[in-house]
Parts: structure tokens; C-alpha cells; sequence
């Protein structure tokens, strides 16, 4: 009878955390209604990241008579993107790819949910809610190119594009790190898409950028941000909706998804007193577009580092984060004259690729179960090139067959007056 | 009549329409405008690279006055937009054949 | 002993789903904290899709001197609704009407939240949850009717109007639907409002249309949405909200809310689509507020629909109410000439009751427990035909009654300067 | 066994509410999926009140040569203040003080979060998720006191006012009430923040405007808000972020929790609707700014109460926010003619402190577990006094030190200009 | 050639432009403009405290025409512009020395 | 002196200033306004309905030029204004009475 008492006891305090584990040992996953909730909660904040977030940033960005262009690139890639996501992608992604496990999923598997229980589980929450999660990913990754090419694409050839790379790079890439491919073997790590969010969108930006030229106003001609405030609110959204990005993407409620957002939070705050800082002693006058681009610039790069770091090295990150970003930021565009209009390689290339890097170094083995240092770095960096490499190519691919189906940019004339008339219809302000 | 036009920095609107206002002139029209001059615009930088916004805003006031009044318009105007500063602006003077008031069509100075 | 072990572990293993249902056996409630945190994060939600969603969304439709007005009546009806809804409305949708149970609840027995101990629970979480849950519904509905009348109306008599509606046509056909009423009886479908609130927002958005009469610059001489990106703004946040509107109408976390959400962004994202394509067509250039109205139509039509259906039915939902609402919104106007102003009938109205229909037959037994086909379907389109008929019917007398009482349209001239100025006394921009 | 047996049902019963108590009586902290969940969202809610939300409130507010610069001022002190947050604020607010911990925690102990355990619990929640919630309540503090200086305050002083002000104000008010120190001791009810944050901020913003001075235009010729509909975008993500002040406060996800945002919303609904009754009484005209400031009046006067209090309370509470608050706007700025002026003192230093007495009567002892009346108030005024005089007087020297340092004030010429140009280097609209 | 300079109500436009119109006018140019004169600003009470709005919002009509129709077009703004109430604007006349159309070069009143 | 008035197509702006520039004209005023004229509006569909945007966006020109160059000015605006196309905008020239510079108070030619 004591024993018995004694097994009760134990069980009843291994209760919550430790009920899960033991049912999951028994090969029973059981549903826990708080990670489920935040993993919910997780997915709305990623939207509101996409929509309004980015699309305000880049909204604000461009001059007002592209505002509603910007706008429309990024909500039509996201609706576009939510269509794929269930129509192969995700099942591309996420599923088992046979004899091609090492690189790509199945498409058809998971084709249209199919062979999917409605109540089915991926850990302890239900799989429908880590489809939806994911999704997000896949909405906002495409989106962020957007800023390499506003003001002079054809919407038609962005639809394209964006379509053909979900499935060419976004997936792929998705499988090699999460979906159990051969960087996920080797032990990568990328808490929350460093490289399959930011590596992949910022390395096909650049691409797109040179393979599209520079708007002909660019260099010298180039109108100042049309709306500093559209911008401020989108990036501030994004940051709030990050908590969500790097938060979620501990797929549990508890202490690594808050780890998550403490490291976050504390990157992406230092990041932008860095850009300011940088600003305020060069040009003398601390400037709003700046800081908030720092601020996206830490959020880039803590991103694969969140789940695997302390606030220390958070810190860290966000002082290198500012700095490398800004650096990058002037030579893309004034170096290498290169019309990366919104500075998309310049922050999330750069910074996903530096984060990366950075937990090679700076993983806190209590916190993610991985030792830091050239090892793990080495690891870090085969990640780097190989998802560089394939975001390089593919996109030039894509770019060329997008080019000779449609075309890629409107006519001078057309970019002169504004996409918002000319491709859209629509004017941004009726004041 | 005359039509005197003037083109001013922005912030001296309020003075200006005060020292009008003293001398009896109570009807004026204002438009935001943007200025090409001497007085050069300035660059706004984000994220390291340069932009040149190359006017600067400035206000035009057209004002309709008696012929008689000319001098002392002027006057009033430029005493009160001065800064001594570059890109004050200018006032110019453009004489008026004919001047009615919309409401009781009244013509002449008694419209204005 | 050993059948003691056994029970034992049945308990146990039975636990957090399980555990629950068990005590709910043995009449005893238990809170659950993962539920009440995503009800509570939906309330958050929700209340963001009115305040300022919903608000930009109108907003950004006027004309720039009537902007002030458009978000004052939206702000002033979410603030009269709230005080209502503790005043009376909560209890008379909720509550047991004894022998009129039928039809209505009882306004007075849980008046000013009277008669509940602070922490009841009402299934999983508390009674003080799912009030503020459901109050973000009740201040959203009368608000989407805003889009009807802007631009010409009383201050006042939109408030008289939205007051008495609450409780003449929103709180009994809550009763109906959710609080144990007839329909809930007949065993109608309404997942999260498709008949609750937008077939009953949408009814009478007409009705008070055609009541007011046009605009003066109907049809020939009316502006342009003034501010594009607002309205892009607004029906993202509605689109983010929306999780927590549908999602939320699970009363808890799990597989339930986690499919309503899939389904509802897969819709949104479909119809938006559909109505851009719609207008790339038929007008050569594809339009940003035409696919964010799109939006708008497939979230109200997946709202019925959203806790029954699976993600093919869906994408199914999103095409019929991208192509069925963009058509009734040039109905309405142009064959009928009704300035419905910013097409608050064509979207919600037909989107609701389109929604409301089709889950008659896509309804997915395994998820939702019903079988789908014309017997649920009869039931579906009497559900419609009531609530809509209610609908009319009240908002005609409401209608008649204010105005008797103190009017319903602003004078032409007042119209002419814009209600910003002459009944608010703000102007929209000081630029 | 019959005993036995009987033990087990209670265990089981007594589950998920119970077993957290049962274990905590046995020193086994455990965490708590849902708790945490609620109140990581609640940090994102409270983010998003000061990003963009107050900084959206502000920018509206001002003329339109401002925007950029209260954007600014918003963003760069909440990057700060994170950063100040985790360089020892955190620490010297929530330690242990070892004799001086009547008033003060010590600065070292948890300096970069030291010494703590990565998933060290608080509660049930993890301390780094408490820590980030908390983090949020130190950023939008001295964000608040924004409206008091903006328009003509230099941007250097900004930065080092605020960052000194964290320390010698915030820190320790919030170690006096929630850190375990000498107002805790003496029972002060302070649900989330009427002391610590708004009394503090209201009284702070009230001195600093006084020592700056009014600004030029002051009172005769100062611009309308140049944005209403931004100030009512920011109010209302104001209001849906309070759910998370609030709500968040209750430190778990249940009842308390879901009462607090009930009582919440009741009175910003309430609050609301009395400013916008008294303007349209007494000018005839409804206007949108004056009733999202009532929203915000009736925000900040909740506060203190919102976790002891039942709503029929919170009605009283928006009633007497709407109508107080008010009185001091029109006072404080017409009959004092100090130039606070955003209203920080009339809105949330006067809303927190009438809220902060109110609850000392109209707590309800049920819900709060303590009994109104005069004892408890005669506390709660003590609490006013003496965070009000802490406030004041460390104000005072905190701006006098810094106008030594690098001075307070930008010039006339470049107030005349605008702060966006002349501080900033950007312009808020290339319309 | 004269220029006919006309301050009108901002909701006047649309009628003063269909005059125009129907007296074979078909050319011209509106701005958004700034007025001053008798019919005052308004205040906005905001918080409860009062903020001076003092100039109104007015719109400038710029048309230039044939001497001879010079009376016909301001008669027809000054018919369609008119309410009758104060802040019903103004008309001016001056005269033009020289019109050419960009597109054509074209000179004179073929050019208008 | 001479008051030349331009109205051009918004996206010609920058060529003019450089053309104006090339032949010594340094200052300049620049007014967005609305253009009516031989160039239609244009329409905008939104949800299926129709919305008549009357008006174009054009761009004023104010020069005030001394009376001797008044033609290269001209000349100078036309060429490097035009399109070729419909809406190009017109030119006219108006005689100025007097010029003042504010900061100054230099008159005629010399504040130009
Ligand atoms: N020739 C001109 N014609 C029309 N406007 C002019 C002319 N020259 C200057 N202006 C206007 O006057 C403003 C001030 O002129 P600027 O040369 O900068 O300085 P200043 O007034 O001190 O001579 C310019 O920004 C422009 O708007
Ligand atoms: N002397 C003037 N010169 C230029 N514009 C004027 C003058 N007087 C009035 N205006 C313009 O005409 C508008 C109407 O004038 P106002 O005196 O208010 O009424 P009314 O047209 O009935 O005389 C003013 O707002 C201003 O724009
Ligand atoms: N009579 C006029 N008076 C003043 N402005 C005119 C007149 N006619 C045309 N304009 C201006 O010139 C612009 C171009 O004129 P439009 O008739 O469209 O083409 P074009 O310049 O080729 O003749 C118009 O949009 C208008 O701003």
C-alpha cells in the first residue's frame, strides 16, 4: 500500500509537465489546451506581422504615389501564398519525402490537408493549428521581398514569382531545417527561421533587385519616405508580432517560448538604439526611419538564435545586429549602386545570415542542449552557403522564366506617374 | 488695383497677416507653395544614403489692394517676412483691371 | 488492487481532455486555464477588429471630411453597446426567459451582472469571460451598419438607432441561435454569427439605406475611398481579429478552434483573390480596396461555417463569396440605385446568409457532428428567412420611431461641408 | 482503501485549480501552460499599447511639423528603457533589498538577469516571462510623460530624463507596492500600476512641464490635433492592450483575470461616453479627440481597481474618471495655464489617483479579499501622498540636473520649425 | 487675353466649373487655397480647450479667356459662385500678354 | 519684368527646372493644382461602381523674369515641357509692376 501511495504521489506531482511526457512515453500525445492557446495566439500575432505590419513598413517607405502598389504587393502575396500553403505546399514542406527525405517532402501527401484526422497532433498541439502557424511563415517570407522591387514590377510578374518560389525555395529550404531534411541532421541551428525565413527572402531579393535594374530615379532621384509614421506603426507591429514569430516557434507554452521573447525583445531594443546611434553621429539628427529599421535588423537576427540564448548574448546580438545591418545597408546601395530599394538584403539577408552565424557561438547549452563554439559554427555556416546558394539560383531561375512568360517591369512612363494609377486603379490619398 | 503677391517662409505667415491686418488690409489669400531660389533645399538621410528634397515650402499670399496702398503693403509685407536671412522671399506687384465680389457683386475697391 | 491500478490509470491517462468531461459527469464544473487564456485573447481580438478595425475600414472609405464621423460612429456605438450590454442586453440574450424561453431571455435576471458569483464558470471558464466575450460581438454588430448610413446621418440617431437594435433585434436573435431559442431547438448552424450578426447587421444596413435615402452625390458624384491604405489597414486587423471571432467560438482551445481558424484565413484568402481577379477582369487593373472588400466577404461567409467545415469546403466558401458578394455590391448600387454606401448589405448581409446556406451542405460530420445535406439545409434557410425577416421588419419601425423622435438626416448644407466640421467639430487633417 | 479511494477522488477533484495549491504547499512550484500563455499575450498586448499605441495617441495630437518627433520620443525611450530594464532596474525593483528593502530592491542581484535560473518559475508562470511583462510596464511609464514636453523639448534630455527617472522613481515606487516593500507591508491595493504607473507618470509629467515651460504658442495659438483619427487609432489600441495591463496583472489565466478585464472595459466604455456627453454638452458638439481621451481617463482610473472590483464599481469608476478628468484638463491648462500639453497630468495622474482611492471603498471583498471602507482608505491615500511626493521632488532635481547638463529646450526658431526637421531630419508627410 | 482670377467656396467647384462649361469655356486650373477676410475662422474645442482655425478653406479658380468673353465668364462665376452669404469669394481681372499652348506652340487665344 | 505662369504635367517638373536653370533662371515658385482641360479625368472603379476623377494633377510654374528674356523663357519651358501629347499645358506671360526682395529690399530686376 505505501508503495502504492508512493507511485500516486509521484504521479500526481509529475502532474502537467510531467503527465505529458509519461503519456507520451506511452506513445499517447496528449492535447495541452495552454500550448495550444499561445500556439493560436502565436498565429495571429505572425499575420498581424504581414498584414498590416510589413505592408505598412514598405507602404511608408515608398513615395506616395506607390503606397497603395506596396500595399497591394504584400496582401496579394499573402493571399496568394495561404492558397499554395494548403494546395501542396505545406505537404512539400512538412511530410515525409521517401527516397528525397534528405531534401524535399511529398507534395501529395499532405495535398489540400488530405490524410489529415481534423483532430489530428503535432506534439501537444493539434496539427491543424501547426499548419495555420506555419503558414504565417510561408506568407510573410515571400512578402518581405517586396522592398527589393517596389516602384517598377509588374504586379502580374510578382504573383509569379512569388508563387514559384514558395515551392522552389520557401519549401525545400523549410524541409532541409524543420522539416527533418539533411540540415536538420546535421544539427543547424535556426530557432526560428534565420535562415528559412531570412536567409531565403533576403539573398532572392538581391537577386531580383540587380536581375530587375534600379528604378531610374536611383540613384539621385529618389524620393525620402513618403509616410515616417505608416512606417514606425508597421515596424512596431512587427515587433509585437515577433513575440509570435520566435515565441511560437517554441511550439509550447512555458519557459523557452519566454526566453524567446525576452531575447527578442532585448535585441531588437538595442539594435535600434545602435542604428540611432550610428545616425545621430554621422548625420548629426537621430532619425525615426533609422531606428525602426534597426529595430527590424535585431529582430532578423535574433531570430535564429531566440530559443537557444541568454539575454546577455540578446544584448550582444543586437549591438552587432545594428551595426553590421547599417554597414550593409549603405554598401548595397551606395557601393555597389545596387536599387535593393527597402534594403531587404541589407536587413533580413544580412541580419538572418549573422544570426546564424552568432549562435554557432553564443548557444547556451542549459538553454537549447547545444554546446556553442567552431563545431557547432562550422554547422552553422555549411547552413549559411547552402541556403544562400539555393535562394541564389533558384531565383535567377525563376526570375528569367517570370521575365520571358510576362515581363518584368512597367514602362518608364507608367513608373513615372505611379503604380497606384497605372497598375492599380487607385490613388493613396484623396486629401 | 494691384494685385501684390508675395512669397514668404512659412513660419511668418501669422506676422505678416498682423501687420496687414494693422494697416487696414482685412482679405487675403494663402497657398501653400514650394520654392526654388538662393536659399537651397536640404538632404534628408535614411538608413546612410542621401535624399535631396530640393524646395522648400513656402507660403504665397495674394492679397487685391487699392492702388493707394500699394507702397504701404509692400512695406507692411516686408517688414514683417524679413529675417535678413537668405530665402525670404519676394513680393511682386501686378496691376488689377477688374475686382468683384461674388456675394453682392460689388466691383471695383469696394470689393475688396 | 490490481483493478484499482487499473482505474487509476485510466484516470489518469484520461487526464486534461478526459479529466474534465469526467467532473463535468459528476456536475462538477472545472476551470481550465488554456481555454479561459485563448477566450480571453479572442475578446482581445475581437474588440480589435471594432476598435480601430472596423473604424479604419469605414474610415478610410469616405470622403476626407467625413472621416472624424465615420470613426466617432463606430467608437460611440462600441462604447453604448458595452454600457448595454451590462444594462440589460447580456441577461436577455442569455438567460433562461421561462415561458417565453422560446424567444427571449429574461432582462432582468442577470441585469448589471446581478445573480453570478464573480467566478462562475460557464463550461470551462468563467462566466465573467464569456460576458466580455460575447460583448465584443454585440458592439461589433450594430457597428458594421455604420457602412449604410455614413455621410448623411444624425449623430443622435445613430445612437438611438444602435441602442434600441441591441435589444429589439440583436439580443432576441442571440437568444434564438445561441442562448437556448428556437433555432438552437431546429438545430441550426451558426458557428460564430453568419445568422447573429451579419445577417442581421447586413437586413438592416439596408432597410436604414433606403430609409435615409441616398447621399446627394449618389450615384454620379461620389468621391473616391479618400485613404485607400486605411481600409487596408482596417479589414487587416478585421482579418486578425477574425481568428478570435471564429476561433473563439469554440469556447475553448483545441482541435475545434484551432480547424476554425485554418478555415476562416483559407476563406479570407480565397475571396480575396476571386474579387481581385474579378476586378483585373472586367476593369483591367486590379484593385487594392476591391481585395480587401473581398476579404471582408469571406470572412462573414465562412463565419457560420467556421467550426462545421473543413479546409477544401473552405476554399469552396471563399470563391462563392468572393464572386456571389461582389456581384450583389454593383446589384445593389447600380440595378437598384440604394447608396447601401459602403456595401455593408452586399458583404455581410449576402455574405452571412450565403455562408449560413452552404454549411447546410458542406458541414463536415466528423467535425462539427452534423450531417450535411437538404434536411440541414431547410433548417439553414429558415434560420435565414426569420432572422431576416426579424431583421426588416424591426429595423422599419426602429427607423420610423427615431425619426419621429429627432430626426435622421443632417441638413444638405451641413452634408456639403462635411459632418467633421458641423457635427463633430474636427476636421480629419491638419496637414 | 475505502479511505483511500475517497483521498484520490479529492486529489482528482481538486485537480488543475487545486493540484497547483496542493504542490505549492509541498514547495513544488509547477508551471502552468495556460497561466503562461495569458500572460505572454498580455505582454505583447502591453508592447503594443506603447508601440504604436500611445506613439500613434501622441503623434495625432500634435501639429503636424511634430509627428516624427512624438513618434520618436515614444520609440527611443521604450528601446531604452528595455535595455535599462535588464542593466539593473528589473533587479532593483524586484529583489530582495536586504535592509533597505522597505523602500528599495538590490541594483546587482539579478544585474543582466544574473542568478537567475533560465526556467526559474514565479508563481506559475516562468520569471523571464514575469520579467518581460514587467519590462513592458517600465517602457510605457516614462513613455507617457511624452505629452507633457513634447513640441519643444530637447531630444538628448529626453533620453537621459527618462533613463534616470527608471531608476529613481520607477524602480523603487514599484518595489514599494509590488516588489515587497513598505506600501505592500502596509496593504496598499494597487491592482496594475494606478501608483506605479500612472500616479508616478502624471505627477512626473506635470512637474516636467512646469519647469520647461509652456510652449510658445501657449494658449492662444496652438494648433488642433493634426491627425484625430490617429489619436483614436492609438486610444483604441490603447483600450485592447489594457487587457493585457489588466487582465495580464492578475499574474494567472482564470477568473480574476477575466472579472479585471470585464471591470476594464466597463469603464473606458463608461468614462468615454461622459467626456463625449459633457463636450457635446457644453459645446454643442460630440467630438471624436475628447472621447478617446474619456476611454483613456477611464483606462488609467480602473487600473488600480480593476483586480478587487465588480462592474457595477466600474461604472461608478467611468463615470467619475469621465467627469474628473475632464474638469482638470480644462483646469490645470486654462486656469493654472501650465502647457502639459497632452494632458498627462489631468488624464493619468488624476485618473490614478482617483482611481487609486476609489478602490479603497468600492473594493469588493469577495473578489479582491479585502474590505472597503475607511481603514483601506486612509492606506490608499498614503500611498498617493507619498508616491506623488516621491515623484515630485525626484522630478524636480532629476530635470534640474539634466537642464545642467545638456539643457531643456531647442530654440524658438526651431520650435517654429518643427522638431521633425530641425531634430530629426524627416519631414511626416511627402503627400 | 485675361486672366480671371476667382476665391470661391470649396463647394462651389463643381457648379461654377459646368457654368463654364456651357459658356463654351473648357480649360482651367483649381488650387487649393487659404482664405482671410471677413467671414471668420472657426474655433475647434478640443479637451476643452479652444483652437483657432483662422483661415478658411477656399479654392482658386484660374481661367484664362478672349478679352471679349471677359465679361460673360465672370458673369457666370460670379452667378454660379454666389450663395449669397458671407466668404463667397472674390474675382479678379488681369490682363495677359502672351498664351502658347506646350503641346503645339500654338499662340494667342488659339492657344486657351 | 514679366510674371511667366506655367502649367505643366507633374512628372515634367524636374527638366523644366534644369532647362530654366541652363539659361539662368534660379528661382522659382511651384504649386500643385488641379488641371481641367482638353485632357479628360480619368476613372476609378471601386466594388463595381464608377468614380469620375475629374481633375488632373499639374504642376504651376511661377517665374518672374526680367522683360528681355522673356521669350528664351518661354522657349525654354515649352521644349522642355512638352510631350507631344495631349494635356501639356499652357504658357502665359503677365506684366509685373514691381519686384521687392525681402531680405533686401532691392527692387526691379535686381530681385529676381
Ligand atoms: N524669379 C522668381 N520667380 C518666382 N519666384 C521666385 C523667384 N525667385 C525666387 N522666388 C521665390 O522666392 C523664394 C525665396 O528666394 P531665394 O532666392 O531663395 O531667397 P531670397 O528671397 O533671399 O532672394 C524662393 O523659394 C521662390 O519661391
Ligand atoms: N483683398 C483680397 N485679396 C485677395 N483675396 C481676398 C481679398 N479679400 C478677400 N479675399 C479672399 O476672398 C475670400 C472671401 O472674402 P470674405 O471677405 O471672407 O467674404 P466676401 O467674399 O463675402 O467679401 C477670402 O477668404 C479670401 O480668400
Ligand atoms: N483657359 C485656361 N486657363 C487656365 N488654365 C488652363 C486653361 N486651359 C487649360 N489650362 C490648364 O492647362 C492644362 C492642359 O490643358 P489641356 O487642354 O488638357 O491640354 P493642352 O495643354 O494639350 O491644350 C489643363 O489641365 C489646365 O490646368
Amino acid at each position: 500500500m505505501k508503495k502504492f501511495v508512493y507511485i500516486l504521489g509521484i504521479v500526481i506531482l509529475s502532474s502537467y509537465a510531467g503527465m505529458l511526457d509519461l503519456l507520451a512515453d506511452n506513445g499517447e500525445a496528449v492535447l495541452d489546451t495552454g500550448d495550444t492557446a499561445w500556439i493560436m495566439t502565436s498565429t495571429a500575432l505572425v499575420l498581424f506581422m504581414t498584414l498590416p505590419g510589413l505592408a505598412l513598413f514598405y507602404g511608408g517607405l515608398v513615395s506616395s504615389k506607390n503606397v497603395v502598389s506596396a500595399l497591394m504587393h504584400v496582401i496579394a502575396i499573402a493571399c496568394l501564398m495561404s492558397v499554395l500553403w494548403l494546395f501542396g505546399a505545406y505537404s512539400f514542406a512538412f511530410t515525409d519525402g521517401g527516397d528525397l527525405n534528405k531534401y524535399i517532402g511529398s507534395i501529395t501527401e499532405k495535398f489540400l490537408f488530405n490524410n489529415v484526422e481534423w483532430n489530428a497532433l503535432s506534439g501537444t498541439i493539434p496539427e491543424n493549428v501547426f499548419f495555420i502557424f506555419q503558414l504565417t511563415f510561408a506568407v510573410i517570407t515571400p512578402a518581405l521581398m517586396v522592398g527589393a522591387y517596389v516602384e517598377r514590377i509588374k504586379f502580374s510578374s510578382v504573383l509569379l514569382i512569388s508563387g514559384i518560389w514558395l515551392f522552389v525555395v520557401y519549401a525545400p529550404v523549410t524541409h532541409w531545417v524543420w522539416g527533418g531534411g539533411w540540415l536538420a541532421d546535421l544539427g543547424v541551428l535556426d530557432f526560428a527561421g534565420g535562415l528559412v525565413v531570412h536567409t531565403t527572402a533576403g539573398v532572392s531579393a538581391l537577386v531580383i533587385a540587380i536581375l530587375l535594374g534600379n528604378r531610374s530615379e536611383f540613384p539621385n532621384n529618389v524620393q525620402p519616405p513618403h509616410n515616417p509614421a505608416l512606417v514606425m506603426v508597421g515596424a512596431c507591429m512587427l515587433w509585437v508580432g515577433w513575440f509570435g514569430f520566435n515565441g511560437g516557434s517554441a511550439l509550447a507554452s512555458g519557459a523557452n517560448a519566454g526566453m524567446a521573447m525576452v531575447v527578442t525583445h532585448i535585441a531588437a531594443a538595442t539594435a535600434s538604439l545602435t542604428w540611432m546611434g550610428i545616425e545621430w553621429f554621422k548625420n548629426g539628427k537621430p532619425g525615426l526611419v533609422g531606428l525602426v529599421t534597426g529595430t527590424i535588423a535585431g529582430l532578423a537576427t535574433i531570430t535564429p538564435a531566440s530559443g537557444f540564448v541568454d539575454p546577455k548574448s540578446a544584448f550582444i546580438i543586437g549591438v552587432a545586429a545594428g551595426a553590421v545591418c547599417y554597414y550593409f545597408s549603405v554598401l548595397i546601395k551606395q557601393t555597389f549602386n545596387i536599387d535593393d530599394s527597402l534594403d531587404v538584403f541589407a536587413v533580413h539577408g544580412v541580419g538572418g545570415m549573422l544570426g546564424t552565424l552568432m549562435v554557432g557561438f553564443l548557444a547556451n547549452e542549459a538553454i537549447g542542449g547545444t554546446a556553442p563554439g567552431w563545431e557547432q559554427a562550422k554547422v552553422q555556416i555549411i547552413g549559411i552557403i547552402s541556403v544562400a546558394a539555393l535562394s541564389l539560383v533558384a531565383t535567377v531561375i525563376i526570375v528569367k522564366v517570370v521575365q520571358a512568360l510576362v515581363g518584368l517591369r512597367v514602362s518608364g512612363k507608367e513608373a513615372q506617374e505611379g503604380l497606384d494609377i497605372t497598375t492599380h486603379g487607385e490613388r493613396g490619398y484623396h486629401l | 488695383m494691384k494685385l501684390i503677391i508675395a512669397i514668404i517662409k512659412t513660419f511668418k505667415l501669422d506676422e505678416v497677416q498682423t501687420a496687414l491686418n494693422k494697416i487696414g488690409v482685412e482679405g487675403m489669400t494663402v497657398t501653400e507653395v514650394r520654392g526654388f531660389g538662393r536659399q537651397k533645399g536640404h538632404k534628408e538621410v535614411y538608413r546612410g544614403s542621401e535624399y535631396a528634397v530640393k524646395y522648400l515650402p513656402k507660403i504665397k499670399i495674394e492679397v487685391v489692394i487699392d492702388k493707394k496702398n500699394e507702397e504701404k503693403v509692400i512695406k507692411a509685407i516686408k517688414d514683417s517676412a524679413n529675417t535678413g536671412e537668405i530665402g525670404d522671399g519676394k513680393i511682386f506687384s501686378v496691376s488689377i483691371d477688374k475686382a468683384i465680389r461674388i456675394r453682392t457683386g460689388e466691383k471695383g475697391t469696394k470689393a475688396i
